[in-house]
């Protein structure tokens, strides 16, 4: 194919004339970052190189205003947290050793933005983009999760933004053949012109088949694989419309990306035939900042240089200039090096799975990453300078004035009387809801290995068909906690996935994070953003779980009123055997139903509180220590078969806690309450609603019981024997308060979200 | 009642059988698959040998039936089914199955592609609510003298997976008496058509009844610890439901005679 | 380059669900001057050079075969169209 | 009854995976006449009585808000069609 002509901005050209206007504001550069890139050039920088360094300088791929905090992440690791840790932070997502030479590799990233824009295509591209991230660490996709935020359930706005958003992550999601195994779906006002869209994806792979994004061996083959390239994503930079700055003729590029997942899905397969048959040296997905972040990651991180000709760029729109082809997001491409001898192999996998492919270029050692169009040199950069030196900023930052005096206004409404009316107005909340409408929009059959999903408390999938090693996943974020004390709101995020994981029966392990914060000029915003990393890394210690990697969402503001700070937490845990997994909720008659954990008076920052339209107050009190325990509880529980059902307590309380154990199975229980009032000194509205952290519900079979109780005792927790199941009554009978029945607690459960909705 | 903590593999533990394993049942992989390899597990914990076949190849391996699996081939873009009907193995199963003698079953995906083949009549549209389903589905097999369905008893109600976006059966009048009236009207769904389906018809068969074509997911309830929660054959454990399982046995089990 | 356009549609008789909710969601935007909504689909083959009859019984046989499935839709319209928008 | 079609198509910068798939396997069919081929929508919205200004208005105005979704897609036509097939 012989290249469209352009006035191209040449290296050559570029040392001519040093003082053509560039329009690097235009393309969000500083005025200092952009000085900077002419003294690391020493000139200015071509068309292209700008198009290079503005998007790869960008908050989203630099992480400027976020790195120096991160660092926490890798600061407070100890000895012991890196003894699973295949790969850590840095590479496209962090891979653990689950045993018997398994690995694991996960990560969860926002696509916030673009899924306010365009809601479905928003939403399934970044389940794309997610999944890419792990296919390019050598694993096969083998779940997703998506933690949903949105706006009030009655704003006018929202039924656009949860169609559309929940019908993309099913429609991208259930053609890649993932099984949906989580998430979560949250409504409130403060993310009204900002929903959260969080996607994560986990993988599974052999620890010989782990694949870096590095670009070794001199001389070898690079290659762009996949789908072919368009003006996708790069709508805000359309002033590159034509590289010599000259013509200002408007360009037509599309703002938003169009996701292919049957494009995705064969290319899943042949990369996996590509590992399998060991043909490709590095590999690297192609997501923000397209061939940008890719060439330069991929020379940065190897022998440090690479030779690429740009014309060789197969392109689905031809008038696309050079740096618009470096900046286009389009999705579904893969890059790769290659060694010459395996050149024909890798072409006929590629034929088999009629994937298109082009050579670009090779890998050097001279240090410099040299783009050429049609011959002519258009960047020639040390690779390092675009990828990892982009500025980094310790931005100013302060506790909000505000604070004070949103903590100190506790919750104090009147205690209902009719806590039956109560628990019914709580379970029918958007927030306490059943999320079955959006949930059976999604696969959790498909692969056949999911032996646990929505609505229990972590998802639980088989890595092993002969053992029966798997994995538990469980993803969390309560922004109003994190609003309310976001040093606290982040250690309690990790706190309850963390519980949900040990709820399951599993072993928790790692930890990835998706950080969504306003904008991080605001100091008070950027404040919350430092505590809440803070808080998180210590929890992180404290539980001797390493993150292992994650994703920043900023300037998720509207109007300049930041979202509440909503840092998503997802911890993977392991299992020896997926067989010991643990439902949450309970089904044979009889079986003894305990609570674990203390409950004390907090109510502020709780659903109940919500649904009263009060926020104040502090969130309910971390004991990380007390976290340990009750894991380490529930999951030898769940090992030495001590019980058959168990359910954390979050948001909502035992109040939820119990109405969703009974309802999964339609299975109900006579709960009495008295004791728990005496020993923790609270009233049974209290006991009921409060969000004490640490706690959880279990069933335990009377042949147990005895084992049970030896446990707890000598693990110092409190426990105490509350109710008992019973399969016949089909209802909910706190005993002295009220007898609720099960159908009818369903029934208002499960209408909240199809009357919104369907 | 006492029911231990249920152990994932237990009841589904295939029990050897030496005739069993020498029936070949291939599963097709389209581009755009995905319950491919799930349909081959079906087939092995059944007791028989799974061979995969390839879209593009030309050659069947030798395989004594065929199950065309769930997924969205080639996206399902233009239409369910529609662009996989072409592939060049679907010429030979096609030639098999018109002369009655290869076992064939499509489940979803599969069912479209045997639909857009002109293998089963009718056709599938978009649910009618327009959302894609994915629900516990509670079917009756009315027809047990197909190659698919001779291990159930007449009247069987079995609980299995439902999955899809485009899982509404549709065919004229005059096509649906005529299903009715031969019997080939194989599942029929209960408590709630899910789609829209007319007739409530989840499965039909063609006239010599060795092609099958099943909207709902069998291969997803034949091990316990991965299933439905229910099964319409009593209480069952946590995920324990593998009333899809006899689908596969039968046609093991009319290979074998 | 010119191209041929496809119209394809579903068959008067076949239920069209989303044809259906187009037609419930109009009246809610204050339109209520259509009695019936169906959706179809519309292709666009672009033609490499001059459409001769060659190619035009080919998007024929591409209607028919592939384009649209006689069971629920029909083809109602296969022609040429300028290149012009 | 009279109707009014609304041709509704992929923006043409943006990916259409329909249409891909479409142009991948009419080769196959042994159909090679064709560059490209993009796959849009077409509705026909039944007119009870009348199509008066006031009822193309009313169908314009659906174009844009429902029928198309302005950020991938492009209205290419609104038109009264005779009512004969
Ligand atoms: N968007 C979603 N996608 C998938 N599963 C979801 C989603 N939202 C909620 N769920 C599932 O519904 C169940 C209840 O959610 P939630 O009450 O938030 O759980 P928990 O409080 O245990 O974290 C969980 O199994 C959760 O994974
Ligand atoms: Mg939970």
């Amino acid at each position: 194919m012989t290249a469209v002509k352009f006035n191209i901005d040449t290296v050559d050209h570029a040392v001519q004339t040093p003082d053509v206007e560039l329009p690097w504001a235009a393309l969000g550069l500083k005025d200092n970052e952009f000085q900077r890139v002419v003294e690391i050039l020493g000139r200015r920088p071509t068309a292209a190189e700008l198009a290079m360094y503005s998007v790869m300088w960008s908050e989203h791929c630099s992480y400027k205003s976020s790195k120096v905090h991160l660092k926490q992440f890798g600061d407070k690791v100890t000895e012991g947290m890196l003894e699973h840790l295949l790969v850590g932070i840095g590479e496209n997502a962090g891979v653990v050793d689950i045993g018997d030479g398994w690995a694991v590799t996960f990560k969860v990233e926002s696509h916030n933005h673009p899924s306010f824009v365009e809601p479905y295509q928003g939403a399934a591209t970044g389940v794309g983009g997610i999944v890419r991230d792990i296919i390019s660490m050598g694993a096969r996709p083998v779940a997703v999760m998506d933690p949903l935020r949105f706006g009030a359930i009655d704003h006018p706005d929202t039924p656009r933004l949860v169609h559309g958003i929940v019908a993309g992550i099913g429609g991208y999601g259930n053609s890649l053949g993932l099984p949906n195994i989580g998430g979560e779906v949250v409504f409130d006002s403060v993310y009204q012109g900002n929903p959260l869209v969080n996607a994560l994806a986990v993988g599974v792979l052999r620890h010989e088949d782990i694949r870096l994004a590095n670009a070794s061996g001199v001389g070898n083959k690079v290659v762009l694989f996949g789908a072919r390239t368009g003006g996708d994503g790069i709508g805000g930079a359309s002033v590159l419309a034509s590289e010599s700055f000259d013509a200002g003729k408007p360009s037509k590029r599309p703002a938003v990306q169009v996701g292919d997942p049957f494009a995705e899905k064969v290319l899943i397969e042949c990369c996996l035939e590509l590992f399998k048959a060991s043909v490709v040296e590095g590999i690297q997905d192609l997501g923000a900042a397209g061939i940008s972040c890719a060439t330069s990651e991929l020379a940065s991180n190897g022998d440090g240089g690479m030779h690429v000709e740009l014309t060789s760029v197969l392109l689905r729109d031809p008038t696309l200039t050079p740096g618009q082809i470096l900046m286009s997001e389009s999705q579904e491409r893969m890059m790769a090096v290659v060694t010459p001898s395996n050149v024909a192999s890798f072409e006929a996998i590629m034929d088999k799975w009629n994937v298109e492919y082009s050579w670009l270029g090779e890998v050097t050692d001279t240090g410099r990453l040299i783009i050429e169009w049609d011959g002519e040199k258009i960047v020639d950069v040390d690779p390092r300078t675009v990828a990892h030196d982009g500025p980094v900023y310790n931005r100013p930052f302060h506790r909000p004035t505000w604070l004070d005096a949103v903590q100190a206004d506790s919750f104090s409404a009147d205690r209902p009387a009719d806590l039956k009316a109560a628990v019914l107005k709580l379970m029918a909340s958007p927030n306490m809801c059943s999320k079955d409408w959006v949930t059976n929009q999604y696969d959790r059959y498909v692969q056949g290995n999911t032996a646990l999903a929505m609505p229990d408390d972590a998802g639980v999938v088989r890595v092993d068909e002969e053992t029966g090693l798997g994995i538990a996943l469980s993803t969390d974020a309560n922004g109003r906690y994190s609003y309310l004390n976001p040093y606290e709101g982040a250690r309690l995020a990790l706190a309850e996935a963390y519980r949900n994981v040990a709820t399951s029966g599993a072993k928790p392990m790692a930890v990835t994070d998706c950080l969504n914060f306003g904008s991080p000029e605001d100091p008070e915003v950027m404040w919350q953003f430092a505590e809440s990393v803070r808080g998180l890394a210590d929890a992180c210690q404290e539980l001797g779980v390493p993150v292992t990697g994650g994703n920043v969402s900023l300037y998720n503001q509207t109007g300049g009123v930041p979202i509440h700070p909503t840092p998503v937490v997802g911890v993977l845990g392991v299992f020896d055997d997926v067989a010991r997994r643990t439902p949450s909720g309970w089904r044979e008659d009889g079986q003894a139903i305990y609570l674990l954990g203390t409950t004390r008076n907090e109510l502020d920052g709780s659903e109940w509180a919500n649904l009263h339209g009060h926020l104040g107050g502090q969130p309910p009190a971390v004991d990380l220590g007390a976290e340990k325990t009750l894991a380490a509880i529930l999951v030898n529980s769940s090992r030495d078969g001590m019980i058959d059902a168990a359910h954390d307590l979050s948001e909502g309380g035992l109040a939820a806690a119990l109405s969703e154990a009974a309802l999964r199975f339609g299975v109900g229980a006579r709960i009495a309450l008295d004791e728990l009032c005496e020993r923790d000194g609270v009233d049974p509205f209290t006991a009921l609603f409060s969000e004490s952290q640490a706690r959880a519900v279990v069933a335990v079979p009377r042949s147990e019981e005895v084992r049970f109780n030896d446990m707890c005792t000598a693990r110092n927790f409190p426990r105490l024997r509350i109710g008992v199941v019973d399969a016949e009554n089909g209802a909910l009978d706190v005993q002295g308060h009220f007898v609720l029945p099960l159908a009818e607690l369903k029934e208002v459960h499960e209408a909240t979200l199809p009357n919104h909705f369907a | 009642m006492t029911v231990e903590t249920p152990l994932i593999g237990s009841s589904a533990a295939p029990i050897p059988d030496e005739t069993l394993t020498g029936i070949r049942v291939g599963v097709i992989s389209f581009p755009g698959s995905l319950d491919d390899r799930d349909a081959m597990r079906a087939v092995r914990i059944a007791g028989g040998t799974a061979v995969d076949l390839w879209h593009g190849d030309h050659d069947l391996k030798g395989v004594d039936a065929v199950v065309i699996p769930g997924g969205f081939s080639y996206g399902d873009y233009l239409r369910a089914g529609a662009i996989s009907r072409f592939a060049p193995l679907m010429e030979q199963i096609s030639a098999a199955a018109s002369s009655g003698t290869l076992p064939v079953l499509g489940i979803c995906n599969g069912f479209q592609v045997l639909t857009e083949a002109h293998l089963l009549p009718g056709s599938m549209i978009k649910n009618n609510h327009l959302h894609f389903l994915c629900r516990d589905q509670r079917l009756k097999v009315e027809n047990t003298t197909t190659a698919w369905t001779s291990s159930y008893n007449a009247g069987d109600e079995i609980v299995v997976p439902l999955k899809n976006q485009d899982g509404q059966f549709v065919a004229d009048e005059r096509t649906l008496d005529e299903l009715e009236g031969e019997g080939r009207v194989v599942f029929r769904y209960v408590g709630g058509n899910p789609n829209g389906s007319r007739r409530d018809i989840a499965g039909i068969s063609n006239a010599a009844g060795n092609v099958v074509g099943l909207m709902p997911h069998p291969e997803h309830a034949v091990e316990a610890g991965f299933g439905p929660d229910s099964s319409a054959f009593g209480d069952v454990g946590l995920r324990g439901g593998v009333d899809g399982l006899d689908i596969f046995t039968s046609v093991l089990k009319k290979l074998v005679k | 380059m010119p191209r041929i356009v496809v119209d394809v549609m579903p068959k008067p008789e076949i239920l069209d669900p989303q044809g259906k909710a187009i037609a419930g969601a109009l009246p809610r935007l204050g339109l209520t001057g259509f009695a019936e909504v169906r959706q179809g689909k519309r292709f666009e083959l672009t033609v490499e050079g001059e459409v001769t009859e060659a190619v035009l019984e080919q998007a024929r046989t591409a209607a028919i075969t592939l384009l649209s499935n006689p069971v629920i839709e029909d083809v109602t319209r296969v022609e040429v169209i300028e290149d012009v928008q």
